[in-house]
């Protein structure tokens, strides 16, 4: 239900850049926005300030060597990138993964949910105006997930752990007793963020009911993730197209109705705890045994193309790679969640005024590596 | 699981709808004629026991001797999925027809294979360069554009 | 509200993108080297010849204690520039957490991500508009060389072919340790330069051609 | 905009941030206080023995950017090329450890330690005698678990905020 | 306690303390902007330390002992960086607009009593002459957004220009019920009045100075003119070095202005047991510029419609009813001791507020484009 106030005054409309180097528009996106007054009449989103030619540079390196670029895509969730890559490849190349790396990779992808949600709320707060303590909250979680992550890799933002056929180095003796002790401390933690946040008077008046994205649209623009699900689409792909065990967890997919700014916010905050559902059974059933098929560091997978998808932090995350044959891919294509996610930016802003333009952009979380490749 | 609709199956539906549409179905990818693709994508959204309404993504390979363009389609709710493929032979100036009259999603990938690999897309109202900058010389992701 | 649909503003998109185009092509082509880093203090740092007035000091110490980063976040260097603002390891202890967004008050660039030709003159105005005791530190193997995505088409081999460098952090991205070792680098160098200029150096207006 | 519980969530909001007053601030003062890093950690820079390395250049080829660059010997001395040039550009590397993985002589290794800044770019280039293993270039475990084990223990935020001073 | 005759203290503090006029006015300028500066100073190294404290980080520790130098570093770095005033610029407002919006906030603290009767000008109407001042700091946000040339501070600056309009008839009306209590306009007396502190007296006047002055001095949650998630830096995007320094030393001179001003209006100002009364002032305001601090750490920023919907429907009509209920008791009850007050008006604000949030309800903010 929107309410339509009819603006009497004429006012001339200008167009305000809100520039690739903003402090709110997580990295380096523009938005031409047109502005009658501070209502926002159309926005023309410019891309490629952040376009490194990533599908043109995996053309000239081996599968191996393409990993670390799958790092530097979404940068807000490596694991998830090296995830969906390596399954591509397997797919391809028909390599089955020990049950201990199938494991490890599902624990190192949970927390990487975690981490990225950390993030994407935090921001959310940042762009409403919160001078960044929920931001600083929410990061002080992310700083124990980079700890588990240093310890099992060697790099705290870039990974590069996961290769074709399972991971790279075993699980440290130490790894499993530490996140079976954070896991409690998340909780407590997620409970205490809840109190702190979801009733405050400002913030509920500043996302009920804005930016609303109607289900069809969503549908029709391929909106995946938690963007979608607070649009009452129920589509996850853990659950609709399990891939690598998913199928051995259970736990329930939260989605909302009404799609505006707070149920995105509310959608996220469950799927942290539905995250920290699937870790607690996780870590009890890692099996003992190899880690990693044996796989050399050069393949040369059999000519032909595969497409594999998961469900990234951001929505569905998918790899299509077509091969000749060679060490090197022929084809290397990454279905940009965060770009088709803003496809609908657009409509869900028109209207609304500049504070919500920037509030709504911010509770979408893309990222723009993701975005620009 | 999503499973993939049965090529055989969907390709006598299509023959019968649109005849000559359909030039060969490989094992789950149906190659579609260029010009009929919009009337087949349009048919298998709307069509009852279909419902493809979910374009996951749009994307070009150059094979040298001619480009093709990939689309997978999946329908939320028999939870299948169907993957198109048209080509076109010509090197300079490609172009297919495009698809943002039926998803809305497909604007921006459109633009983005338009402006990388050159294929243009007719009908496509905003159909400029999304990553790089006007003056930019070729389209870098083919495969004989050299630096 | 009426908003006729044939928008004649004064100008159109397509116009900007053309022009923005053309400015590109031509950072690209006047900037193939590498600007020399600034880098001369430090040889006579070594001979011992820096000569600090306790003016020179007061300003020297007021400068380094409160620096003021512009917000150049780019891409994943920007992560671990946001761990390095966070609560473990705290910039606001060396007084930087004011995060000017524009960049007339800011006195540091810290350079965090890849470095595209189309951000290219975007980053390079930002720098001129930094009013002048003004510093940059690169930050990352791709703001250093490129890095990962060196042959890319679209990316600028290190930030220093476009502005001057400080201050280099190696690290794909750096530790927040490491920005914040790299900080207190630049912080010796802001220590040893000299911010008042010394008379008898300067041009005399009044001496017509001599100097 | 409603106030539907009258103003109770600025309280609550209020409630919480109070008590970080007096909780303890977990900041690692970084110059005095430092936090033993993961015995994995991939340092700013790569550390090369002479004695192992054979001169297979197998680091070379396994390098997605081709930093390393080496220069061998033609004739092969006790089956070992000598190596007279091996040069990193720490500028370069992106330090993904591929190279330390695909080594089979184990004669590459990570560095350790993080403070690598450098006023000049000429400087972070390393030659032959300056990848040799030091006390000022310690070797982290990455891809070699027996220095893993002599390395110290990570500090967790999970457990505790800053190491105690021994 | 009961009230100190002004003769009784003439003793100790005659009006006009150093005799000769002009002497009075030397050394009580030279007190106002030291006091000024000082706590302007002590404001910054404050917020910083208390709000790096509240967000689990510390606040600066290493410029000087635990970082008090820092502040004074600040200011001698700004105050020597190049000035550059941008092409586009219209020279002379942009050069006039640090200078109209900071004198105001020096002339608020000309009227602060710092002991009975101490201050630069003991005025019988000090509170309106500060609502007077107060509202011309605009004029120069207003120059400065217009003058510099550029869409995010004018969009600032147009912001701040509707919120001032907005704020300033609750602000106003919440002083009316506190001069209605003590029944003078002047300051001294309104402390000289306040045995039990205004703010138990007028609860609702407190709640209501304080929101209208936190957006009249644009401190969140109502900080849209130097929103920095939105616009950049706000109306002083184009503004660097010396006249940077002017409007950073404004936005915290006005919050130490307003916090005096509350801190006398409704906390009894100087009065307080064993301390020395000009320590206790600096006390008391330095806890409620704490509590924009608090305020400002959680509170994410409201946005321009919701803004100007608060104050219309919100706190314009709980002030009038504060008004109008405050005269009803003064008139009810002329002699009797004010606890009476204290009981009925908390009862009264308890209902008002809830009665408030109850009917209160702003447009959705959408206009059908």
């Amino acid at each position: 239900m929107t309410t339509t106030q009819e603006l009497t005054l004429k006012t001339e409309p200008f167009i305000l850049n809100i520039g690739p180097m903003h402090p709110s528009t997580h990295g380096v996106f523009r938005m031409r926005a047109t502005l009658d007054g501070e209502v926002v009449t159309d926005i023309e989103p410019v891309f490629g300030y952040l376009h490194r030619g990533i599908e043109k540079l995996a053309e000239e390196r081996t599968y191996t060597g393409i990993i670390p670029f799958t790092d530097r895509l979404d940068y807000l969730s490596p694991m998830s990138n090296n995830l969906g890559y390596c399954l591509a490849v397997e797919k391809l190349a028909g390599v089955k993964v020990p049950e201990r790396g199938e494991y490890i990779r599902i624990i190192t992808a949970e927390l990487q949910r975690l981490a990225n949600h950390c993030v994407a709320i935090g921001a959310m707060f940042n762009d409403a105006g919160a001078y960044f303590t929920p931001f600083l909250y929410m990061f002080r979680n992310r700083e124990k997930i980079y700890d588990l992550f240093d310890m099992l890799c060697g790099q705290r933002v870039t990974y590069n752990y996961m290769r074709i056929g399972g991971v790279s180095q075993d699980l440290p003796e130490e790894f499993l007793p530490a996140v079976a002790k954070f896991l409690p401390q998340l909780k407590k933690f997620l409970d205490e963020y809840e109190f702190f946040v979801k009733q405050n008077e400002v913030f509920v008046a500043r996302s009920k009911g804005v930016g609303i994205l109607s289900k069809e649209l969503a549908i029709n623009c391929g909106i995946s993730g938690p963007v979608a699900r607070a649009s009452g689409i129920k589509h996850d792909l853990r659950r609709d197209d399990p891939y690598s065990i998913y199928d051995r967890f259970e736990f329930d997919i939260p989605t909302a109705e009404n799609g505006d700014c707070f149920d995105r916010f509310y959608v996220r905050v469950q799927e942290m705890r539905q995250s920290v559902r699937i870790l607690e059974q996780a870590i009890k059933q890692v099996p003992d045994g190899p880690f990693r098929a044996n796989v050399p560091q050069v393949i040369h997978p059999p000519a032909g193309e595969s497409y594999a998808h998961i469900e990234s932090p951001k929505g569905e995350l998918g790899y299509y790679i077509v091969s000749d044959g060679s060490i090197a891919p022929y084809r290397f294509h990454i279905r940009p969640t965060s770009l088709i996610n803003l496809g609908a930016l657009r409509n869900m802003v028109r209207g609304w005024k500049v504070a919500d333009l920037i509030f709504i952009f911010g509770s979408i979380d893309i990222t723009m590596g993701e975005v620009d490749r | 699981m999503t499973t993939a609709l049965a090529a055989t199956e969907i390709v006598s539906q299509l023959s019968a709808q649109f005849p000559g549409a359909v030039e060969e179905a490989g094992t789950d990818a149906v190659l579609v004629k260029g010009e009929h693709l919009p009337a087949v994508v349009e048919y298998l959204k709307t069509a009852a026991g279909l419902k493809f309404d979910y374009l996951n993504f749009i994307t070009a390979v150059d094979y040298y001797s001619y480009f093709e363009v990939v689309y997978r389609l999946t329908s939320l709710e028999f939870n299948r999925y169907i993957v198109l493929k048209t080509r076109c032979y010509t090197r300079n100036k490609p172009s297919v027809l495009t698809l943002t009259g039926i998803y809305q999603g497909a604007d921006w990938q459109e633009r983005e294979i338009y402006d990388l690999m050159g294929i243009s897309f007719k009908g496509h109202k905003n159909l400029k360069r999304i990553f790089l900058w006007e003056g930019f010389d070729g389209h870098p992701l083919r495969k004989d554009w050299n630096r | 509200m009426e908003i006729d649909e044939n928008k004649d503003y004064i100008y159109d998109a397509h116009e900007l993108d053309v022009h923005e185009g053309q400015i590109i092509e031509k950072l690209k082509a006047n900037s193939q080297k590498s600007i020399p880093d600034p880098d001369g203090w430090l040889d006579e740092d070594i001979k011992r010849n820096i000569v600090l007035t306790s003016l020179d000091w007061v300003i020297d110490w007021a400068r380094r204690s409160s620096l003021w980063p512009v917000a150049c976040f780019p891409a994943c260097c920007a992560i671990e520039m946001m761990a390095v603002e966070g609560p473990r390891f705290d910039l606001s202890r060396f007084g930087m957490e004011i995060l000017r967004a524009s960049p007339r008050q800011a006195d540091l660039m810290i350079t965090a991500g890849t470095l595209t030709w189309k951000m290219a003159p975007n980053v390079q105005r930002i720098y001129n508009q930094m009013p002048d005791p003004k510093w940059v530190i690169a930050m990352g193997t791709c703001g250093i060389s490129g890095g990962i995505f060196r042959s890319g088409y679209n990316v600028v081999p290190g930030y220093n072919k476009i502005i001057p460098v400080d201050v280099y952090i190696p690290g794909c991205p750096p530790r927040p340790e490491a920005v914040i070792y790299g900080i207190q680098m630049l912080q010796k160098k802001i220590a040893k330069s000299k911010a008042v200029p010394d008379l008898n150096e300067l041009p005399n207006p009044l001496k017509k051609g001599k100097k | 905009m409603k106030f539907e519980n009258f103003g109770l969530g600025i309280v609550k909001g209020l409630s919480v941030a109070i008590q970080y007053v007096w909780r303890h601030a977990l900041v690692t003062q970084y110059p005095e206080q430092r936090l033993n890093i993961s015995r994995r950690s991939r340092g700013n820079e790569l550390v090369w023995s002479r004695e192992r390395c054979t001169g297979c250049a197998t680091c070379a080829k396994a390098c997605p950017q081709g930093v390393i660059e080496i220069v061998t010997a033609t004739d092969m001395t006790e089956n070992k090329y000598k190596v007279e040039t091996y040069r990193v550009d720490t500028g370069y590397c992106i330090q993904c450890g591929l190279c330390v993985e695909a080594c089979p002589y184990d004669a590459l290794f990570m560095g350790y330690s993080y403070e690598r800044a450098k006023y000049r770019r000429a400087e972070l280039v390393q030659t032959n005698d300056e990848l040799l293993e030091s006390p000022q270039r310690p070797v982290s475990g990455y891809f070699h678990p027996d220095i893993a084990k002599k390395l110290p223990k990570q500090t967790l935020l999970i457990e505790k905020i800053v190491e105690k001073r021994k | 306690m009961e009230p100190i005759s002004a003769g009784a203290l003439d003793i100790i503090q005659p009006t006009y303390w150093p005799g000769n006029y002009w002497w009075h006015w030397l050394f009580y300028t030279v007190v106002v902007i030291v006091f000024m500066l000082v706590m302007v100073i002590g404001a910054i190294y404050f917020e910083r330390r208390a709000m790096g404290k509240m967000q689990t980080r510390l606040g600066p520790n290493r410029t000087g002992p635990f970082g008090l130098l820092q502040p004074i570093a600040d200011a001698v770095k700004v105050l020597l960086k190049e000035n550059i005033v941008p092409g586009v610029a219209d020279k002379i407002v942009h050069f006039l607009a640090p200078v109209i919006a900071f004198t105001p906030v020096l002339l608020i603290f000309t009227v602060i009593p710092f002991q009975n009767g101490a201050m630069l000008a003991d005025l019988n109407i000090g509170i309106l002459f500060i609502v007077a001042v107060s509202s011309i700091a605009t004029v120069g946000v207003f120059m400065a957004g217009w003058g510099s040339g550029n869409k995010y501070s004018l969009l600032g600056a147009m912001r701040n220009v509707a919120a001032v309009v907005s704020y300033e008839i609750p602000m106003v009306l919440a002083i009316l019920g506190v001069v209605m209590v003590t029944g003078s306009l002047s300051m001294n007396d309104i402390v000289n009045a306040q045995n039990i502190p205004n703010i138990l007296v007028q609860p609702l006047g407190f709640l209501l100075f304080f929101t209208a002055a936190c957006a009249e001095i644009n401190r969140s949650p109502f900080d849209l003119m130097e929103a920095d998630s939105e616009l950049t830096a706000g109306f002083h995007t184009e503004y660097s070095g010396m006249r940077f320094a002017m409007f950073y030393l404004v936005e915290y001179a006005e919050a130490i202005a307003m916090s005096a001003v509350i801190s006398t209006l409704f906390l009894s100002g100087w009065r307080g047991p064993w301390l020395p009364p000009w320590l206790w002032l600096i006390i008391k305001t330095f806890f409620v510029f704490f509590l924009m601090i608090w305020v400002r750490t959680i509170m994410p920023r409201v946005r321009i419609d919701q803004l100007m919907g608060l104050a219309w429907k919100f706190l314009f009509p709980l002030a009038v009813i504060n008004l109008f209920a405050t005269a009803i008791e003064v008139l009810a009850w002329p002699d009797a001791s004010q606890w009476i007050f204290v009981g009925v008006n908390i009862v009264l604000a308890g209902a008002l507020v809830f009665l408030g949030s109850r009917l209160f309800k702003t447009g959705l903010g959408r206009v059908e484009v």
